[in-house]
Formats: C-alpha cells, structure tokens, sequence
C-alpha cells in the first residue's frame, strides 16, 4: 500500500525518536462527538502544538490520510520524495495563524490511480517575515497555487521566477485572506 | 417610461436618460424614423462577464430567440455594437477594460446591467470585499436595469423592450392585462 | 407561361442593349482622361508617399489605370491580365513583404536625404522631358485600328511564331519561384 | 511554468488575448508573444472576475455561504454545492438520509449533462460552428426545467442543505426526467453525426494541444482533461462519496492526449451520467430528505477538513479549517480549472492560434471559478 | 485637337509612358527601402509596357506582337517583384532593416 | 449626349442597385435561413416575416457615429471598405442575366471577373493594415493567402471549361451548354468524364473565394475578435458587408453560368431570366446552409486543402479533358 | 495513393451527413416562446423576490422576529416594527398584552441572491417567493421594494 510506504519515506526526514505521532487526543474525542450528534465538548478544542513530524489520519473523518509537519528548510526534500512516487499537486494554500504569528502553508497532494492516498504537507514560517522555498521547480503547476498564495497571504516563495500579483490587481499591495486585512 | 423621470436618479454619473446624440437629420419625421431603425437593430456586444453572460446566451437561443427583435447579432467587436449588455460582476481590475469597449462603441450606444451584480454589486457587495465595483452606474451611464440572480431570459427581453420604449417612444406590444 | 412573359417584357429593356460598344464616342473620351488622371494620381502617390503601404496602394491605382489605358489599346486581354496579375498578384506581393519586413515605417530622414530629393527630381524630369519631346517630335506612321485585338490570335501566336519565347518565360517564371522560396524560406524551423 | 514575458525585438510581437475576447468564455486574458501566427511564448492573466469567495467563506457563517458555491461555477452549480454540503457534514458529522443523497446525486449527474452540453456547444461554437450550441442549448433547456420545477431556479440553485435538501422532488419530477433520457440519447447521437465524424472538425482537433500524462501530473490537471490524457482518475470512483459507490457507471478513458481525446471523454460522460441518472430513479429510495433533527447552528469541531468531488470540471476540492465557532476559520476552494488553466501557458508554446485557442476550448474554462 | 479625343491619338500614350517612366526614375533616386525601389521599378516596367501597346495599336501590322510583348513583361516583372522582395525578406532577416544605407555588407 | 450614354448610366445603376439589395436582402435571407435551421424563427416580427429587418439596419448603421481609431492610416482605412464594393459591382455589369439581359458582353468576361475579383484581395489588406490593429492584419494576411490559393485551382477549373467551349465570353459559354440538362457542364460529357468533380472544386472554392464558411478565416469571430472590420463601425463594416454579399452573388452567378448551364431552362416552363435567378439562389440558398453547418478549418488545413487536393486534381482534370478533347 | 482518396471520400461523406442532419432540422417546427406574445407558465416553485403573506384579516403573518433578516447573506433584508400594546379576553377579563407589530418591511432586491434561507428561516410562513420574473427598469432604486406597500396594493 502506497500509504505505508509513503509513511516510511517521509519519516526519513524526520531522525528524531518516534516520528509518527500518535493521532491526538483531541481529535480522537472529537470524531466520537461529531458521531454521537451534535453535542459539542468546547472545553477540548485546546489542541496541543503540532510538533514537526507525520501524522496519519483517518479519511473518513479528514479526507486525507498522511499529515505532514516540517521546517520550510525540509519542504524540498519531502516534495521531491512525494513526486518519485507519482502524487500530483492538487493544490497550496495558506492559513493565517495570527494568535501563534505564524503563517502556514498548505500544500495537498493526491494520487491518479486508485489507491487512495492524500498528503497534507504544512510548514509554517514567521508571520513578520514569510519565507518558503518555492516547489515550482519541481512541480510546475504549483507557480500559480505559489503565486495565489503569495497574493492572499504575502507569503514569499524564495525562488520563485514570477512572483507577480496573478488574482488581485498588478500593483496590489494588500493581502486580502491575512486576519488583519481591512479593504 | 416618460421623460419625467429624469430628475429622479441618484446616480453621480450623468443621467442615463439624456437625449440620444440626434443625427445630421433633425427633421422630427425623420428622428422618428432613425430611432424605429436604431431600435429595431440592437446589435449586442459579445461580453460576458459571469452567471448572467449564460442567460444571455440562452436568450439568444432557439428557445427564446433574441432574434426575433432584430438584436441577435452579437458583435465581438465594439466598433459594430449599439448595446453594451454588462452581464456579470464587474470587478475593480475590470473596470478600466470595460470603460475602453464602452469608449469604443461608436454613438448612439446604450447599456443594460443585467442581473444584481451589475446593478449594486449584488451578494458580493460584503464587508471585507476589496475586490468588486459596486455596480455599472458607477462609471457607465447606465439606461437600463434588470435585476435578477440571474435574470430569467424573459426579463432580458422586456428590457430589451423597454429600452425601445425608451429611446423611440414607440410600444412595440403592450400586454392585454395590463391594458 | 404567357404570364411570365409578360413579366419579363416588364424587364428594363434599355438593359439589352449592347453596352459600351455602342457608346458614343465622348463618352469614351471622358472615360479615357479620367483614366488618364488615375494612371498619374496613381504613380505619384506610388514615388511618392511617405509611407509604403501608401505607395503600394497608389501602385495598385495606377495599375488600374494602366489596365483601363490597355483597353483603350484594344486589347482587353492584356488589359485583364494587367488587373489580375499586377493587381491581384505583384501589389499584393509586396503589400505582404512590407507587412513582413517593415513593421513600422520609417519616416527618417537618412544621412544623404537633402539632395536626394532634388537630384532625383532633376534626373526624372531630364530623362521625361528629354522622352517627350522624342515621342512628339518624331513622326510615327501611324496605320489604321485593324481590329478590336483577338484573344485567340494572341493565343496562337503564342504557341506558334513565340513559342520559345513562352517556354523561356514558363522557365524564368519556375526558377523564379524556386529561387525565391530558397532565399526567403528559412527560420522557422518549428 | 509561466515566467515573465520579455519581449524580443525581432520579429515577434504581442498579441492581447482579452479580457473581452470571443475565445475566453468570459474574462480571462492571455498575454501571447507572436511570431506571425505561432505562439512563442504565453502567459495568462487571472483576475477579472475575482470576487473572493473564500474571504467570504471566512465572514459569513456556514449556510450564508451555500448560494456562493452556484455562483463559483454557474453551468455545474449543483457539484460545486455537493462538495460544499459534504465537506461541512463530514466536518459537523451530520448524518444524511438516503434519499437525499440519491435525489443529490441525480440532480449533480442532471447539472453536470448540462454543463456538458454548454461547453459542447460553446466549443463547437469556438471553433466556428454556431448551431451545435443552439441545439445544444435547446437540449439543456429541457434540463432546466426539470431542475427548475424542483428547486425553483434556473442557473444558480442552492438547492442542497446541510444534512439534505431544501425540498423534496415528486413524481412528476421522476416522471418527467425518465421522459427526457431517450430523448437525450437521440441527441446525444445526433451530435456525434453532425459534429464528431465531420472531417473538418476532427482535422481541428485530431493531435492537436497534446497534454500528456506527466504534465498532468505535473500541473494537477483533473478530469475530463486527464481523462484524455489517458490517467483513469475520477473522483466518484478513487475517492467514493456519496452513494456513488451503489452505481455502475464506467470512466471513459482515452489515451490520445489531443484536443478530440478531451471531447470525446466528455461527450461519452454525458452517456454515463444519463446512465447514473436511471440507476438513481429506480433506486430512489422513500423517506425524508433531512435528518430527524435539522442541523439548526453549524459549528464543526476544530480541525481541518478535505473534502474532494468530482464535478463537471474535474476534481473539486474543499478544506476547511473550523475553529470551532460558526464561521470558518479558512475556507479554501481548489478549484479544478484552475490547475487545468495553469498548464495551458505551456502547452500552447509553439502552436498556432487557432489551435490553441481550440485547445483552451477543450479545457472547459469557466472563468469566475477559476478566479473565485 | 479636342480634350475627349486623346485616346485615338499614339503621341498621349507615349506622354503618358514618359511620364510614369520619369516617376519611376524618381522613385528610384529618392526611395531609401528596398521596397520602395521595388515599386519604383514596376512603375518602369509599366511604362515601357505602355509604349509597347501603343505601338502595337497604332504602328504594327500585326496588332498580336505587342501584347505578346506585354504579357511577356509582366511575366518578367512578376518574377522580379518574387525575387526581389525575397531578397528583400532576407535582407531583413540579417539586417534587421531594409534601408539599403543599413546594408553596408555587399559594398564589398 | 446620346442616348447610349444613358443606356450605359443606367445599367451601372441597375447594376448597383441589384447589388445592394441582393445585399440587403440574402443577409435578411441568411439570418432567417439560419433561424429555421437553429429551430427558431430568425427576425420575425419587424414588418411581414421582418421584411423590415434590413432597412432598420440600415438606418442603423447609416446613423451611427464615424470612427477612425487612433493611429489609423486615416486615407487606407476610408479607401477600403469602397475598394471592397466596388469591384463587386463592376462585375455585375458583365454578367448576363439572360440571352438579353447583360450590361457589357465582354469576349473576356471570365476573365474581367476574375480580374476584380483581385481587387477584393488588396481591400482585404488595406482594410487590416490600415485600421492598425494586430488582429486585423492578421486576418488580412490571412484572407488574401487564402484568397491567392484558391484562386489557382478556380483559373484552372475555368480553363478546363474554356477550352472546352472554345470562349471566354460568358454568354457564348452559356449558349454552349444549351440544348437540355444532358448538355450542362455539371453533367459529365464523353470528352470530360470528371465534370461533377470540377463542379464540386469550384464550388469549394468560391465558398473560399467569399470569404464564407467553413473559410471564414478573416473574420473568424472566436479568435480574431471580428477579422480584418474590427476597428470598422458604421457605414463601412455595412459596406463590407454588402461588398461580402455581392461576392456571393457574382460567385453563385458564375457557377450558374460554368456548371448549371445559366439561364437554359431544363423544362422550360418560364423565360430564361427567372431560370437564371432561381438558380443562383438556389446555390445561395446552400451556401447559407453549408455556412450554418460546418465549423471552420483552420489556416494550415485550408492551404492544404488547395494545394494538395484541389490543385492537383483540376489539373488532373484538365490534363485529361485536353486529351480527350483530341481523341473526340 | 489509396488512403488520399478514401479521406477525400470519407471527408465528404461526412460533411454531407452533417449537411442532411441540418437540412431535417430546417423543416422541424420552431422551438420558440415568443415572449411577449406568448409566456411561460412559472413553475409552482420558483424564486422571485419575497412577498409578504397575509393573514385572514388582511394583515401581514410576520411577526417581526427578525430571523430571516439574520439568514440573509446579503443583509438584503431590513425590517422594523414597533410594539402596540392591545387589549385580548382572557378568562373573560380584559388584560393589556404587547405585541411587535411589522412597520416597515423593505428588501433590497439588487443584492438579493435568490437563496431562499430567509423563507426556509421562517417559522411563521409568513413569507414566499412572487412570481415576478420580467423585472426591468430605467432606474434601480425600482427594486428596493417596500414589501408593506405592495401587500397593501395588492389587497387593494
């Protein structure tokens, strides 16, 4: 299966003990709540801080299956693993954690054939200073997710050949999805 | 529609209701004539911008059939255009290429917001939105509206009818009920 | 039946009169200088517009010119292969050369340009003028309109007395076109 | 990838391909450097239609966002609307009925014909052939009415809730709907007569704007432009959702990775949906069509949550990151053309206008889901 | 002699050729582009047509010959005007201009 | 003057009026042709089955404002549209209606059509050019190559028929198909077996020669926005417009005149004139249908279809017609 | 040599199949409605703008609750009302209730976007959807409708 050994390729980046985390606490009694209707336990929303490593994860409940948390420095080296084994890049996002001041980006990749296997690569980069290497050397359609990512967020993809405003205006100098944002 | 109510538009831009720029021809008789010839003949822009540009494709189907009005004849260029019809949501980084068609259409032209994000932004008009103009009448003179989300192809051609009203003065149908 | 007929008797019968044949003479005349006057208007706007797509626009005029002067000539043929082939094929030949190797027209003056003007004017108007005066002052003997000039004369006059001439021409035309292929045909090697 | 355009001096010139261009279905602009008629170079500027969809997904709370999913692609609102459903009830857990999920399913397969039936005719129409589209269009019509008698609207529907549907549909729905399948097959046969086996269609399309499999991959291209590439990826069957696992329904692959490749995946989708479409009437099971206890506030427990559907387009994804509360907290929307639109920019290198151009026609742009 | 009556008269198109043949010349002097000598030349070559009709209409037994002759140029400058602008496209290409001052190469 | 004069006038006039309301008249034709095909009505309600239609455009277009766009070649961009009619209207005035009806035999009519038909091409490239726009002189350039190609297998079809009528005045090569269908050059004789096929070539390219669809490439609306008139409104893209509808008529009477053995009756039921007219808009007729049919080809594929299909075989054909000319 | 010839036969093949299957269209009827003379009938669930619903003595059913101005996604709903205090028997004396009573109901139709959350929020049925649906005018402040007045109109 592609997910076990995806698992084992990408746990290679990590060397530090114990590189696959066991699932949360949290999200574990999450998923019993979503199950037993809609009683919601708000005193467990306080999630643990997600330390760098891979995490598996339920579909049924997430819709991917492999989490992965790294150090932009690390980014290259995951994607390339994940490009020798045929994923293609659905997509790159990214959220803005502004109580942790931190950006994060997204990127999702998925597979063409029929075993399922979604990976959620994130890393996360100083909000004062966003910085990511950028993969579009590698996977080329991720120039325009980069780019939409850098209009939405200010996120810079070191690297990138064209970082130029692709959704909002040629001289925008906002970035819109920031929770600071104010039009 | 009478001339009446040209006091009663709110918009900066001037009044969309102006007099259409009269031809070398000032004889009444002769206006007259120009104006059924310039209403029977709409010629549209090819310019679709969202939802509403598919509405106005279906409108100029078999099944609706602008055509029948004389005003099928979709012109992509503006030069050949008489009827700017702004279907869709017209953003900010959109907006100087729009005016440029509007720019380009040769006198007398006239334009039609079709469908709510033309006329005010429509649903898109929320706090935090960076990204929209506010409506057609902000920067073209707008002469008819057609609200709708999007509009049914019906109302497309009641606007069409109205605007012939409009700029003639001559009903081509009036509805038995309301008469 | 009878009907139709009569619907075509309707039909303006001035049409079926044979046409310019029958033409009065003045008529033909007038035709002629302004004939004249497009030939000269033609030329001029060809030597000498600014731009060159101008020129070969004037080229074009006075082609059609020329082909009309043809007909005067009695000879319609060439006078049709003068629209057709200097029209319809060498105007149009160039027109796409300068679309192809002069995007945007030059109107710098070039280093030698203040007496090139004058210069070219005055040899120009020797060389006219000096033409002139031997086409006025030389009496031609003049022989009599023989006949409204025949297509198929010239067609078996080709084929026969200036038969090699055609196939020299055929052959000149050939190499013409090879050898315009082989010098313009390169760079696109996509 | 689409660097910077520098202009060379020689030879070659710009050609602005929009924002209002006949070819672009809407407003889309492609910056081509020409040399004559060959594409050097192109880059494709994005944003004309750019309304922020997932800012709104941020400042409105879960339902308020619903009718925005139609608007993001008006000829496939319904699938768009599927994912969106889909992704919140897998985040809050809401349970579906059965008989939601199968009328959903119908009317998804019903839309996504009929946005098929547009591009098809919008493409015919690209490569200069008009009445196709009017027949085509003639044919979504009867579509629209038995959508419109069951959810009241014409284009942009906003028909699905949270945990089911907004109302139930009723026999004469069904009824109806069994009437127009036949009818739609003789059509459908029609088309390929008068548009599929013409000699100076396919001389158009036939390898031509070749997209293979590893610029898929690449690029992330997904469905019917995939599909054509030879990869069989369909989301309905990699990632079963919804009952689309009780169906049998088959995936048309072809390996050609040309512009007719492309077509031909969509004109024999179109054949497959109809036979999901009779699967989902006869399967139609009775019962409600929202949970017992209507979901009243949505807030989906914190986390981030993936949702991916198959639309007409291609493979549709959303995410949402929930912080608890009744707003999103990120709300993003991967849209296919998208990604299908990112590799145009090289594909077209080199290529004739009108081939590319027929070439974008047989990505099925819709241009405010691209821009979102 | 009247105005209207020029065209039965062989001294008019000779004026005529003259004419246009001057042009020619002056074109040719003045023009600084390839292409603008091309045409200039055409306009030579059509004046020397006309003078070859005109004999034929007024001065030739055989009135055949002359347009034989006529075709004949034009075929000739058909040619010419494909060779030369394929030179001159090929001059483009290298030079990047049609000047001919630009193409100081073939000065030897 | 004389009354000649008069004769002369008025025949460039009927001839000019002709035009203009065939104009007028096929693009009401075209526009409700294309309706019933599409299944629906087309312009219907301006006047008795919109008989109105075409003056309102008329007016319309008459009326609207005169726009030269900057940068323009201001002389070139008002030449064209004229260079674009006219032509079209001088070759009415060689075309014979019937055994009586023409305004100017000429013993080389064929030819003098021909002759401005070439004109047609240099509008074409005038207009592109001098309306200044990237698109416009790409379909200029387009159209006059695609014009240039299609007319070598045109000359040489119409040499095949020449020869075989020993004429190139357009009434003698009518007057020599008389006599009945069987004696049409549609109908393939012992001396040209391949005669439909030269029918069929021509066809094909007058379609290309009018600038019609399936080979509408100078006006390809979904990639050249509207061709070589898109910077022209008003009254000159309505000149262009007629001058393309004109085009259509000289091509449909000259097929009629080649191929369908002009005004000759098959059954002889009424003058020749209505026989010759109804001809033509029988051929009108499908070019109109052809038009709403076929999507269109593209450049490569239109110069392929020339030189390598069309070409070789009308000179195929009329290698053979010359032989078998001499055998019989 | 072969195959050049069957492609030329097989392309024209096809175009005149092509060319048969639009020569039967051409003598099909026409598919048109030809609005204005002749319209569509609105199915029983179509989405206009909202109107107010009456009830049995002619007053609007809302009772001012405010919901569906909260369900709008484009606030395109703005209501106001006031409290009248009135008189109702119960247990045969007379007491003093309060009571919000709708003043003012006005929509904004041109952001409307046609969800129907505000009729489907609405606990009292108190609104549904007209069946207006050629909607045109020169001037846009036509479609800010006062739902109030049109139910007074229409009563009338």
């Amino acid at each position: 299966m592609i997910k076990e050994k995806m698992i084992q390729a990408l746990s290679e980046l990590f060397p530090d003990p114990e590189p696959i985390v066991e699932e949360p606490v949290v999200e574990a009694a999450e998923d019993e709540a979503a199950d037993d209707g809609k009683k919601k336990k708000p005193k467990k929303k306080v999630e643990p801080p997600r330390v760098n490593g891979v995490l598996e994860r339920d579909h049924a409940a997430h819709g991917y299956d492999i989490d992965v948390q790294l150090d932009p420095g690390e980014l290259l080296a995951a994607v390339m693993i994940i490009d020798k084994a045929g994923f293609f890049i659905e997509s790159i996002t990214g959220v803005d954690w502004i109580k942790e001041k931190q950006l994060e980006s997204v990127y999702d990749f998925s597979r063409y054939d029929h075993d399922l296997c979604r990976i959620v690569v994130r890393t996360r980069t100083p909000r004062d200073n966003p910085s990511v290497p950028t993969i579009s050397k590698i996977y080329p359609g991720a120039s325009w997710h980069e780019r939409e990512t850098h209009d939405f967020f200010g996120i810079k993809f070191e690297g990138h050949p064209h970082l130029i405003p692709l959704l909002l205006p040629e001289d925008a100098d906002f970035h819109p999805l920031l929770k600071d944002f104010k039009p | 529609m009478d001339q009446g109510s040209l006091q009663v538009g709110t918009q900066n831009v001037p009044s969309p209701l102006e007099p259409i720029p009269s031809s070398v021809v000032q004889f009444a008789a002769a206006d007259k004539l120009i104006n059924l010839g310039r209403v029977n003949s709409f010629w549209p822009l090819t310019f679709g911008i969202a939802c509403c540009a598919i509405e106005m494709m279906a409108t100029g189907c078999a099944r609706f059939d602008m055509s029948r009005f004389g005003a099928e004849v979709f012109r992509p260029s503006p030069r050949q255009a008489d009827l700017m019809i702004v279907a869709g949501t017209v953003t900010k980084k959109m907006m100087p290429g729009i005016k440029v068609l509007y720019d380009q259409m040769p006198e007398p032209k006239w334009v039609m917001a079709l469908g709510n994000c033309a006329i005010s932004g429509g649903p898109f008009a929320f706090e935090g939105q960076y990204s929209i103009v506010l409506g057609a009448d902000t920067f073209l003179p707008v002469d008819i509206y057609i609200p709708g989300c999007p509009p049914r192809p019906e109302a497309l051609l009641q606007g069409i009818l109205d605007l012939e009203n409009k700029v003639s003065g001559w009903n081509r149908w009036k509805d038995p009920e309301k008469a | 039946m009878n009907i139709m007929d009569q619907v075509n008797s309707l039909l303006p019968g001035f049409l079926t009169a044979d046409g310019f044949a029958g033409v009065a003479d003045e008529a033909a005349g007038i035709v002629f200088l302004i004939m004249l006057a497009t030939t000269i208007i033609g030329g001029i706007i060809a030597c000498n517009s600014k731009r060159l797509v101008r020129a070969v626009a004037g080229l074009a005029l006075c082609f059609v010119g020329v082909a009309a002067i043809y007909y005067y000539l009695n000879s319609p043929f060439v006078a049709m292969m003068q629209m057709l082939i200097y029209v319809g094929a060498v105007c149009i030949t160039i027109a796409f050369a300068i679309m192809l190797a002069a995007p945007e027209d030059k109107v710098k003056p070039g280093p030698s340009g203040p007496l090139s003007g004058p210069l070219g004017l005055i040899t120009a108007g020797l060389a006219t003028i000096g033409m002139i005066g031997l086409a006025v002052k030389t009496v031609f003997p003049v022989m009599p309109k023989i006949n409204m000039g025949s297509v198929q004369l010239i067609g078996v006059k080709l084929l026969t007395n200036y038969s090699m001439v055609f196939e020299l021409v055929s052959i000149v035309l050939l190499i013409a076109i090879l050898g315009s292929l082989v010098i313009a045909r390169h760079g696109r090697s996509k | 990838m689409s660097g910077p355009i520098h202009i060379r001096k020689d030879e070659t010139f710009t050609l602005n391909v929009g924002p209002q261009h006949p070819a672009t279905h809407g407003v889309l602009r492609v910056k081509m450097e020409m040399d004559g008629e060959y594409i050097v170079k192109a880059e494709t500027v994005l944003g004309y239609i750019h309304r922020m969809h997932e800012l709104m997904g941020e400042n409105r709370t879960y339902p308020q966002v619903l009718p925005n999913l139609s608007r993001l692609d008006y000829l496939g609102a319904m699938g768009y609307t599927h994912g969106h459903v889909l992704a919140i009830e897998r985040a809050a857990g809401i349970e579906v009925p059965e008989r939601a999920e199968y009328i959903r399913a119908i009317m998804v397969e019903l839309n996504r014909i009929s946005s098929h039936l547009f591009w098809f005719g919008a493409f015919v129409m690209d490569l200069g052939g008009f009445t196709p589209l009017m027949y085509a269009i003639q044919d979504r019509e009867h579509i629209l009415d038995l959508m419109e008698a069951v959810t009241g609207s014409r284009l942009t529907y906003c028909y699905f809730r949270f945990g089911g549907l907004y109302n139930d549909v009723d026999d004469d729905f069904i009824n109806a709907t069994r009437a127009v399948i036949p009818m739609l097959r003789k059509s459908l046969k029609k088309y390929d007569a008068l548009v599929t086996g013409n000699i100076i269609f396919r001389k158009r399309l036939e390898d031509i704007g070749p997209i293979s499999a590893e610029m898929c991959r690449k690029y992330g291209a997904t469905g019917p432009v995939a599909r054509g590439a030879g990869l069989d990826f369909d989301v309905r069957k990699n990632e079963p959702y919804s009952v689309y696992p009780e169906f049998d329904f088959d995936i048309p692959v072809y390996h050609e990775c040309d512009s007719l490749a492309r077509y031909k995946v969509r004109m024999d989708e179109m054949e497959q949906s109809l036979r999901i479409i009779e699967q989902g009437l006869d399967k139609l099971p009775d019962g409600p069509i929202m949970p017992k206890k209507k979901p009243k506030l949505i807030k989906p427990p914190v986390g981030d949550y993936y949702q991916a559907v198959e639309t007409a387009r291609g493979s549709f994804g959303i995410r949402i990151v929930s912080d608890g509360t009744k707003n999103a907290y990120r709300f993003k929307l991967r849209s296919p053309t998208y990604s299908n639109m990112s590799l145009f920019d090289e594909a077209c290198e080199g290529m004739m206008i009108m081939d590319a151009l027929a070439m974008m026609g047989s990505l099925d742009l819709v241009i405010p889901e691209i821009d979102r | 002699m009247s105005l209207l009556n020029l065209h039965n008269d062989l001294n008019t198109y000779l004026v005529l050729a003259a004419i246009l043949f001057g042009m020619g010349i002056y074109g040719l002097v003045t023009r600084k582009t390839l292409v603008g000598m091309l045409i200039a030349s055409e306009l030579v070559l059509v004046a020397s047509s006309i003078n070859i009709m005109a004999f034929n209409r007024f001065t030739a037994p055989d009135p055949a010959i002359g347009q034989i002759f006529a075709l004949f140029i034009m075929a000739i400058a058909a040619a010419e005007a494909a060779i030369g602008l394929s030179i001159t496209i090929a001059v483009y290409r290298n030079y990047k201009s049609v000047d001919i001052e630009d193409i100081v190469d073939l000065q030897g | 003057m004389s009354l000649t004069i008069l004769n002369a006038v008025v025949a460039v006039v009927a001839a000019i009026a002709f035009a203009a309301a065939n104009a007028a008249y096929l693009v009401w034709a075209e526009r409700r042709g294309a309706g019933r095909i599409q299944r629906r009505p087309g312009p219907n309600v301006n006047g008795p089955l919109g008989l109105l239609q075409p003056p309102c455009d008329g007016i319309k277009l008459m009326t609207k404002q005169l726009m030269i766009p900057g940068g323009a070649d201001k002389a070139l961009f008002m030449v064209a549209p004229v260079l674009a009619m006219a032509p079209a209207i001088m070759s009415f005035v060689t075309i014979p209606f019937s055994e009586t009806i023409v305004a100017h035999s000429m013993n080389v009519g064929v030819l003098m059509i021909f002759a401005f038909a070439s004109l047609g091409g240099m509008s074409i490239l005038l207009a592109g050019w001098g309306s200044r726009n990237k698109y416009g002189v790409m379909a200029s350039v387009r159209a006059v190559s695609q014009n240039i190609s299609y007319e070598v297998p045109m000359l040489i079809t119409v040499i095949t028929i020449v020869m075989m009528a020993g004429t190139m005045n357009l009434k003698e090569l009518v007057a020599a198909q008389a006599g009945g269908i069987w004696n049409w050059n549609l109908i393939p004789s012992l001396s040209s077996p391949l005669m439909p096929v030269s029918f069929l070539i021509f066809f094909i390219c007058s379609l290309a020669e009018t600038n019609r669809a399936p080979f509408d490439l100078g006006e390809a609306e979904s990639e050249l926005v509207a061709g070589f008139h898109t910077e022209y409104g008003s009254m000159g893209f309505g000149l262009f417009f007629m001058g393309e509808y004109a085009n259509i008529v000289i091509g449909a009477s000259l097929i009629t005149i080649l191929f369908l053995g002009g005004w000759d009756c098959p059954l002889g039921l009424f003058p020749g004139v209505w026989w010759f007219l109804l001809k033509i808009y029988m051929l009108i007729f499908s070019f109109i249908w052809i038009r709403w049919t076929f999507p269109r080809t593209t450049i490569y594929g239109l110069l392929n279809l020339s030189w390598k299909i069309l070409i070789p075989i009308s000179l195929f054909n009329l290698l053979l017609t010359a032989g078998l000319l001499k055998v019989f | 040599m072969g195959a050049y010839f069957s492609e030329i036969f097989l392309g024209l093949k096809s175009l005149a199949i092509g060319l048969g299957i639009t020569f039967k269209e051409f003598f099909k009827p026409v598919v048109t409605v030809p609005y204005p003379y002749k319209t569509l009938k609105m199915s029983d669930r179509y989405r206009g703008h909202i109107e107010l619903i009456e009830n049995e003595d002619g007053k609007p059913k809302c009772v001012a609750c405010g919901m569906c101005q909260r369900a709008c996604p484009s606030g395109c709903i703005s209501l106001a009302s006031k409290s009248v205090e009135y008189e109702v028997e119960v247990k045969g004396e007379m007491k003093t209730k309060k009571k919000k009573v709708l003043t003012k109901y006005d929509l904004n139709f041109t952001t409307c976007s046609l969800c129907g959350q505000c009729v489907e929020s609405c606990g009292f049925g108190a609104i549904t959807f007209s069946k207006d649906y050629n909607l045109a005018s020169f001037r846009k402040e036509d479609f800010h409708f006062d739902l109030l007045n049109r139910l007074k109109e229409r009563n009338a």
